[in-house]
């Protein structure tokens, strides 16, 4: 057992803090002041391209599958997390702004053709200029039940027509494409999904309308049309064989899940935030002789402490491959409630000098509710931990 | 006799209250915020209704309603928009130290006014136990920054604090702010350099129950926001299809919406007692402070949740409710926040020997 | 509107107050400490007889119909709950022995026929001796969901012929008769449900078993079972065409509820009495210098204070014959959780003199978890209110 | 890196502990609990396992096995009956502040003694913040009253406050209680009439340590107890029909189900952590107490709810759950409860400057 960082880890984490002390919390205060997101030629872009950033993950060419000598592959999802809390803490609107392929790399490395990811990911391994792909499954009447998407995909000769709305999708107005998942039958449910890549561009992809939030300013949250938009067949992710062929792997794929402790630890980062600056402002303010105030702190420091672990343990699991589900829903079942209790008790320690509107917990407190939202609500969360613990059945 | 009945009066003041809140507030809300005001039309049919001085004395006009009253409307007017229910109320929480310190005459004094000036805004600052600000008073005038208040002007600013209150009225400086919550009453930081002290009052009771009446009333405007925050999400939540039926059938959702309109009606209920028990001349500064920190706990169960039922357009401005969650925020920091509160009404109990009376034993 | 004790029912809580301290507290902490309910031969209960407790409300006749000439009927069942909470702050278990009809009483009085009434409340008018009606309707195998009765009644000539368990029914070893509910056809739901008075020493009633329970010692919950039980037609309550005439009246027999207010307000004499020990510790042990401590105390007469007008409203709305099935189910299901906070807070208070299992407060959290589970558990009542609120379809 | 394995070694005491905890103490747990007793054959197994001196150093003939250990199999003996997990330890937590203190030369004078004589135990009493005994020491000897242990007979009282401790052997007075929960443990009040000291130690620190390794175990325990409420209510709920269907599958109850199962991973997670820290050298006192603030509250989340999914039958101690509920209840009033364990990590906690780390930074 080993509950520390290690010291590269740390590292890293100590790269991103500086950065983040530097440049990303003030350029997310500085969209969150200005109402807007970052625009796309801010120079912060281009000063995170310089330094290394805004890159895909992909290597530009295929794993042997045999190269694999050493045992079983270990996965290092616990260190990405490390780094991610570590970016949330600075500000996560911006994190979510990085350039880069962003939600749609994902999709792309794990069902794309290698032609795809050379088309779609090579442009991003040594980007000219800041790049973001996006990513839209949501839709304006769905929300939680992502097997309800209603946009079709008709296949017309050679090329795919597609056809419905979008919403909530990250930075899908600057994006040089955009993995839309549609349904080619709405009655197979996510047997009928399927993902394609529509670029920038393309007749019948509009009416980009950036969403105005509560807070998370600093990326932009876009809704769009699509209105029988053409997509050549070479841009439906992993072809129709992928498909055929996923159909016999349901049980296997879901046995772990990565993302979700991946969100519940930018909550942590949130958390974390309103930690320090509460206890900043309460030392500032010579409250810490009141024991309500110091309980408060306490108890924020240890929730977001489990919360932690919780999403260390998650990933731990996904990293040898063992199954994570009940865990990684619980890790984003809990940590979203701790950052927002974290952030408003944050408020309450702040009096009326949180009514200001301009302080870093006044802004967390607004940033924080969408961590319980994002990649399932907390009853999502609940109702999949069910399903394993006591096998609710979907109804 | 037990009874919960408001009476016809109230009645009728509460459906006034709420079809102004209707016609004039809700509709109107995300522009109210963005303008940081609300029209003079508003201003004027709220003058007009005579809510401007609901509780004023008669001798001044006014209709002579107690606590009750107050409460009543500041739930139906918060529950369209409370920032706006700050913006169209000319003295606000000010009026209860010029009404116990000074009584008609102060009123007609340093109140009235602002009622001849539209737009004219009062505020009260807390400067006792729990306050952030740090303000001085020497002979030459009151110095001092005040972070926050809910306005973009400020013509009469009344101090309380636990032995007394104190009233400015020139010398105040206003740097606009955004503001967090409640932004269509505006927000300024406010400066005093010796700044001229109009009148003060040394009363150690007065303020006790100016700062009980204070609380009382922010209390009913946190029951408004919550109320407002789950109606709204209730409702969504049965236009709302996902997975096949209504949000609001999945049972779990369906229990969070149980328990918020449970928050609401707790809430309501002490606001409710503690503006009777000032009304009956019982001893209220407890029961007030008590129906402050309640308010504030459930407003901020309540109005999270209202966003958490909507999902990703809960956190979306096209609607009210992430709104709804900043102003119980803003609203619950008042006054010292919920620790000042907690602190009173926690003082009162220990006190107190023997068993503890929950509610007035034996009137009438 | 007047939200304060009238001093005519203070004068009726200060007659419980005195019989409470002498009586019905040692009473409950000596059954307590001996482990077993109150034996029906103690001389307590021979008091509460002189004192003219113990009896029917059932006044010995039919008020007449048309008597009614002053304008609509106010009931006054907000006085029986000040009564209530005060007998209940004193000693929930041992309100539950008293002797009386009990539960049995308000079918009796509700729909029992003239004759039915004479003949097993009448004895309670003027009793010769402590007697005991008793209750049985829930089942070993069934809890909340009370339209799975299972026990059946099936018709033999002019008797019916019961059978099936019971559980939970207090007093019913002690009891002259039972009210029992059967079944005349478990497919019928409700509609079904029949209750016979079940009358001492019928063959096939017996396996009596007094339960052994976590508090509440002082009054005997009871399993027992009917086996090939013949009980005569005069038995049946009401008689058949009572249940012929009430399927028609459904939707008016549910729009309000007594009962909810009235145990929830049980629930706050508990909570009550746990306060005002919690407060008396305090104080001796010199900890109210404490914030957190004061906090707590605060928090307990606060929700304690919410938990009564939740109850007050509902029964005032009930005395007004106005709809209150929301408003009694938020009373039942906030008020026993407020009660089991004040005793499990006012443990932490004792410290580890709560080890000791000879203080009142740690009796009274022994007591008090039963309150969020009889008359429907606090589940139950949410989804009464959700079929109010949001129209919850029954599943 | 970051790593949850426990390693082979524990993963077979853990399983060792269960199967100990199967056999022994779950099917007698009513029994043990009545006669406020375990029987003599549980002892026996219990020693010849080896589990007495589990953290015992080598040279005593222990396995010298750290705090990991100890919890991991504390929680297992508390899923089975943590009354008799206290009733078969002989030192119990009072083995802290002897190695603390004194290191294997007290531990064999004092400690080893009471393993030499099956059924004695010893005790520990915490004497510092938020005790509710008085305790008068003098140059006669130890005075005063202990209001409850959860032993039937102490061989040796261990005294333990900030600065340090001693230690009692003689004259020491047991009057037999009921007890709340743990009865199987005994439960006793003890006094005390200018008791002997037998030993005495000055050393804050010492103290310090052995208060954080005593929360831990108690926190374990806790662990282990809410553990077995959330899984016996989970079974009963699969097993249970209502209206149609399992209890479990109303989805109100298996959100509940659900954050029961988070409640006890919360718990035991920080139970870990603050092992894991111990074993590793690093500063732990704030991981103890932080641990035994959590495994407190969520028990006192849990184990109500336990009784609550089994309904009337929860009620009934034909089931376990009420007995769970107790001894969650009673295990987190020990050393102070809650509220003492909040202070310490609070102080700790205001004394950072900076950022807050929440896990231990660059190890390895």
């Amino acid at each position: 057992m080993n509950l520390s960082i290690d010291s590269e880890t740390q590292k890293r984490i100590d790269g991103v803090r500086k950065l983040g002390e530097s440049q990303i919390r003030p350029v997310g205060l500085e969209a969150d002041r200005l109402g807007r997101p970052t625009p796309a030629d801010h120079p912060f872009f281009d000063l995170l391209l310089e330094i290394g950033m805004g890159r895909s993950r992909w290597v530009g060419e295929e794993p042997a599958e045999d190269s694999d000598t050493a045992g079983p592959r270990v996965g290092n999802s616990r260190n990405m997390l490390c780094i991610s809390e570590e970016m949330s803490y600075w500000d996560r609107g911006v994190a979510v702004s990085f350039p880069g392929p962003g939600l749609g790399e994902p999709p792309l490395i794990s069902m794309g053709t290698a032609d795809q990811k050379a088309r779609f990911l090579g442009p991003f391994l040594e980007p000219d200029r800041p790049r973001w792909g996006s990513f839209a499954m949501t839709e304006p009447g769905a929300g939680s039940d992502v097997a309800a998407i209603a946009s079709s995909a008709r296949k017309d000769g050679g090329d795919w027509i597609l056809n419905g709305a979008k919403s909530f999708a990250a930075n899908a107005s600057r994006a040089d494409w955009i993995v839309v998942w549609a349904t080619v039958d709405p009655s197979l449910g996510r047997e009928g999904h399927r993902a394609f890549v529509v670029e920038r561009g393309t007749p019948g992809l509009g009416d980009f309308v950036v969403e105005r939030k509560m807070g998370l300013k600093a990326y932009e949250s876009t809704s769009f049309t699509l209105r029988d938009c053409r997509v050549p067949g070479a841009n439906l992710i992993g072809g129709e064989e992928h498909y055929a062929r996923r159909a016999g792997f349901k049980g296997a794929m879901r046995s772990f899940n990565a993302t979700r402790p991946l969100v519940a630890i930018m909550a942590v980062g949130i958390g974390r935030a309103a930690l320090d600056e509460a206890l900043a402002f309460a030392r500032e303010n010579n409250l810490l002789g009141d024991a309500r105030i110091r309980d408060r702190l306490e108890r924020i420091r240890r929730r977001l402490r489990v919360a932690r672990l919780l999403c260390w343990r998650a990933a731990w699991l996904a990293d040898h491959g063992r199954p994570n589900i009940v865990e990684a829903s619980m890790s984003k079942a809990v940590a979203p409630n701790v950052a927002l209790e974290a952030a408003s008790l944050g408020m309450e320690l702040l009096g009326e000098v949180g009514g200001r509107g301009d302080h870093l917990i006044e802004k967390l407190f607004r940033d924080v509710k969408a961590m319980d939202i994002v990649e399932g609500t907390g009853q999502v969360q609940r109702i999949v931990m069910a399903r394993h613990l006591v096998q609710l059945p979907r109804d | 006799m037990i009874d919960f009945e408001l009476g016809d009066e109230l009645e009728l003041v509460r459906e006034t209250a709420r079809d102004f809140a209707e016609d004039h507030l809700r509709p109107a809300l995300r522009d109210h915020e963005a303008a940081q005001s609300v029209g003079d039309s508003t201003l004027d049919a709220f003058r007009n209704i005579g809510f401007e001085t609901l509780e004023w004395p008669e001798t001044l006009g006014g209709s002579q309603l107690g606590a009750l009253a107050r409460c009543v409307v500041s739930e139906e007017l918060a529950a369209g928009d409370a920032g706006a229910a700050l913006a169209i109320d000319p003295l606000g929480p000010a009026l209860y130290p010029l009404l116990e310190f000074g009584g008609i005459e102060t009123l007609r004094e340093l109140g009235a006014p602002l009622l001849h000036a539209p737009g004219s805004r009062a505020w009260l600052v807390w400067n006792g136990e729990g306050t952030r600000n740090r303000i001085e008073r020497s002979a030459a005038g009151v110095t001092g920054t005040i972070a926050w208040v809910p306005a973009s002007r400020v013509d009469l600013l009344v101090f309380l604090d636990e032995e007394g209150g104190f009233a400015v009225s020139e010398g105040i400086e206003h740097a606009p702010l955004r503001g967090s919550g409640l932004r269509a009453a505006g927000a300024s930081e406010l400066t005093l350099v010796k700044a001229p002290v109009r009148a003060e009052w040394s009363d150690a009771s007065g303020a006790a129950t100016a700062l009980a009446r204070c609380r009382l009333v922010i209390a009913a405007l946190l029951v408004g926001v919550m109320r407002e925050s789950a109606e709204y999400s209730r409702r969504y939540a049965l236009d709302r299809v996902a997975f096949g039926k209504p949000i609001a059938h999945h049972q779990a959702l369906s229990f969070l919406i149980a328990d918020m309109a449970s928050s609401v009606d707790c809430a309501r209920l002490l606001v409710w007692e503690a503006a009777w028990r000032l009304e009956a001349g019982e001893d209220a500064h407890e029961a007030c402070a008590t129906a402050f920190v309640e308010a504030a706990e459930q407003a901020m169960f309540v109005t999270p949740n209202g966003v958490q039922i909507l999902g990703g357009h809960g956190f979306m401005q096209d609607y009210p409710v992430e709104k709804f969650m900043r102003e119980a925020r803003a609203l619950s920091l008042m006054l010292g926040g919920v620790d000042a509160a907690r602190e009173a009404a926690g003082r009162e109990l220990v006190s107190t020997l023997g068993r503890v009376a929950l509610n007035v034993e034996a009137i009438g």
